[in-house]
């Protein structure tokens, strides 16, 4: 059976180029690190004070002064560096964070992201991710390409923003999808979909690459 | 100079009505002086805290002693969600990184700033916008508190703190932005046992030091 | 990723016109990498530093190379007094704390803070001013370049810079508001050989290294 | 024969509190760490980047990574930190500093501070004293009763200014004088000085003390 999330943290690896600073979001995203091509170097960064976090300790290893931005025990890189929240931060605003990528609940044609409050839902706050979406010079959204039958691929997000035109690439079980000026354009497409299939289940029309390829399945 | 005290004497600093920042992210927030202040009868406090998530604040909240809040994120904390429901003035929610750079800016004598981050959504109402290079920012204004409460991995006895890992976080920058600041440390060394280099917060931020467990 | 370079390949980056960070302050300058500037073909360069009053900066204006600066000190510099007798405009003194902190807000994002630092001198010609709980304050805006020039007391191949001591200053924050960082590095070590609490400038600014001496 | 700079040396580190930190400017400001009495302990701060400077260090112990402003070699002392400038300036701008104390070429008598520039002559830049006298806690002005024979606490300031309205307290070879708002006042006379004598040389007037005092001269 497909593992849906893997396939997609995958390919937002390949998206990675050697040598970027990235932040993981939770969910999907976290997942991201697990897939980096061999021969390529990633720099995660962690918005509660890491540049260069490693993999989870060993049993025993788990140093309670090493978390990441999910409270999780992790580890920090030959290399690394601490940062108290005025230097993360700064790293994240000042634009060093070469490629973010989130979840979204509603992403849309323009580029907006709504990843944070679903009115009439309990609150849940904000967190780093405007900052993160605002100032990275990437934005990668990765996530299922619906959520409960229900498109979130969208022409206008209906939920509150997390901050308006930041998207670049969506990135789902179905495809890759690059937000444009003219709007949405499918790059990439899975074995298991056809445009049309992708189409029906999202809101904003798509536009097709003149150059598009399959997703790489390995 | 030695600011050891006892929990209850630290404590004892804090008053009715004050604005309390509370260092943490995610972990390692000061939780026996989240403890100690349930123990006491000040109410009516503005809680500044990156997350109001945890259990120690719910209980807090539950004990009524919080009569407002400004933090990132609710998550986990059912009364926080009330108060908001039932007084959404009481409860400002702000990004993460705004919320850093205030308290910084808090601390540095920077009574205000700009920002991109937060414009085109709920964060930018009430707020002055202001371009910079056609980039819409706004302007955000510094926090500051009456008391701090940070943990520390390590203190010296005149309050110099070294903050290990991740646990610097907000607490680094919290006791510059307090009038007041009290610290649980997990040790407790003569002064010189910090090396000057790994100083997190230095020791004239600092006003009362309390040792986790005792 | 190992960013050690001759020390003309490093230098071979700076082009006629741009602006120039150099950190240091009385000491700590990157004397290495201004001689070697000196001996390039690059000119027109607007020079960011603390002081201009060290040999090195009179050197690279006796040779026609700055045509401004932006600097908080000036003494021992007869050829920046001269320019500044000649064209006011090309030479901009700020105090040295707006100096550090426009350099920090180029690097974090901050297009623009205000500060009562200036207020009723020379330094508020030309700024807007704005009260704050009753203190007029000026609008400061971010510095960024596009070089930072620094001195290291340790780098990794990666570029992660130790600086000890006093030798911090300003080139702590300089690698994060320019394009492009060059380090002279008194030694360089493997990846993994500085502390990740010691680390003053992440690699992920840095460019290129250069060991002094070499 | 009287050593002028040190007897106001020594009269400005009678000024300074228990725990103060501490900032000294160049010239008679620098000696103010020499004078302080026992018992009291102040935190000297270095706007290059240290809180806690110790004595000169010992012939042969010199570190060129540990210098003054001035760039002469210097210690830390135990419980100090160092910083960079972002951290230093944070510091003085921030208001942690109770106490500036530096040289003036002039000081009204409101207060006004011009210590940068004369006029005519030569441009030597402002460094760090805009920043320190705008937000330290308490401003006072250490140095010569008169240069050259020409009064240099006057009516109004006639050089560009440091700062306006900041001084709190002059101390001279003459004797000690608090910025008021009802103008200067004479708390402490030095014993070879006369209020007359001391108002000949002082182009604002002063008023005198109900308790004026002599300045030990101890």
């Amino acid at each position: 059976m497909l593992d849906v999330k893997n396939f997609i943290a995958k390919r937002v690896a390949y998206e990675l180029n050697d040598g970027d600073v990235v932040n993981l979001g939770i969910g999907i995203p976290s997942l991201v690190a697990n897939h980096v091509p061999k021969g390529k170097r990633v720099f995660v960064q962690t918005e509660n004070g890491i540049l260069g976090q490693g993999p989870a300790p060993a049993t025993g290893q788990e140093d309670k002064a090493i978390l990441d931005a999910s409270s999780a025990f992790t580890t920090v890189l030959p290399g690394g560096k601490f940062y108290d929240s005025a230097g993360s931060f700064g790293l994240i605003r000042g634009g060093h964070v070469d490629v973010t990528v989130l979840g979204a609940l509603q992403v849309d044609e323009r580029g907006n992201l709504a990843n944070w409050h679903i009115p009439g839902k309990m609150l849940v706050g904000i967190g780093g991710a405007m900052d993160l979406v605002t100032c990275a010079k990437k934005v990668i959204v990765a996530m299922e390409h619906t959520a409960g039958g229900k498109a979130k691929i969208m022409k206008k997000c209906t939920y509150p923003l997390t901050a308006p035109g930041v998207v670049d690439v969506i990135i789902t079980e179905m495809g890759v999808i690059d937000v444009t000026e003219k709007g949405l354009v499918l790059r990439e497409i899975a074995p298991w979909a056809t445009v049309e299939g992708i189409q029906a289940i999202t809101e904003a029309p798509l536009k097709v690459s003149d150059n598009l390829k399959d997703i790489p399945t390995i | 100079m030695n600011k050891q005290k006892s929990l209850k004497d630290a404590l004892s600093h804090i008053k009715n009505g004050d604005t309390v920042m509370v260092g943490g992210f995610g972990a390692s927030y000061p939780f026996m002086l989240l403890e100690g202040l349930l123990a006491t009868d000040v109410g009516e406090l503005t809680i500044i805290a990156n997350s109001m998530g945890h259990e120690a604040f719910v209980t807090l909240m539950e004990a009524g002693k919080v009569s407002s809040v400004i933090t990132t994120f609710l998550k986990g904390n059912p009364v926080v969600l009330k108060m908001y429901a039932d007084n959404p003035d009481s409860v400002t929610i702000i990004p993460q990184g705004t919320f850093a750079e205030r308290i910084r800016a808090g601390g540095a004598g920077i009574p205000g700033f700009y920002t991109p981050v937060g414009v085109g959504t709920f964060v930018e109402e009430k707020k002055e916008k202001r371009t910079f290079a056609d980039k819409d920012c706004l302007l955000e204004t510094a926090l500051k508190a009456d008391v701090a409460l940070i943990h520390a991995s390590v203190a010296d006895k005149w309050g110099n703190c070294l903050m290990r890992g991740t646990t610097k976080n907000f607490g680094a920058m919290m006791p510059a932005a307090a009038d007041y600041t009290i610290v649980e440390a997990e040790e407790i060394v003569p002064v010189g046992g910090i090396d000057p280099e790994l100083v997190t917060v230095p020791h004239i931020h600092v006003d009362a030091i309390v040792k986790v467990g005792e």
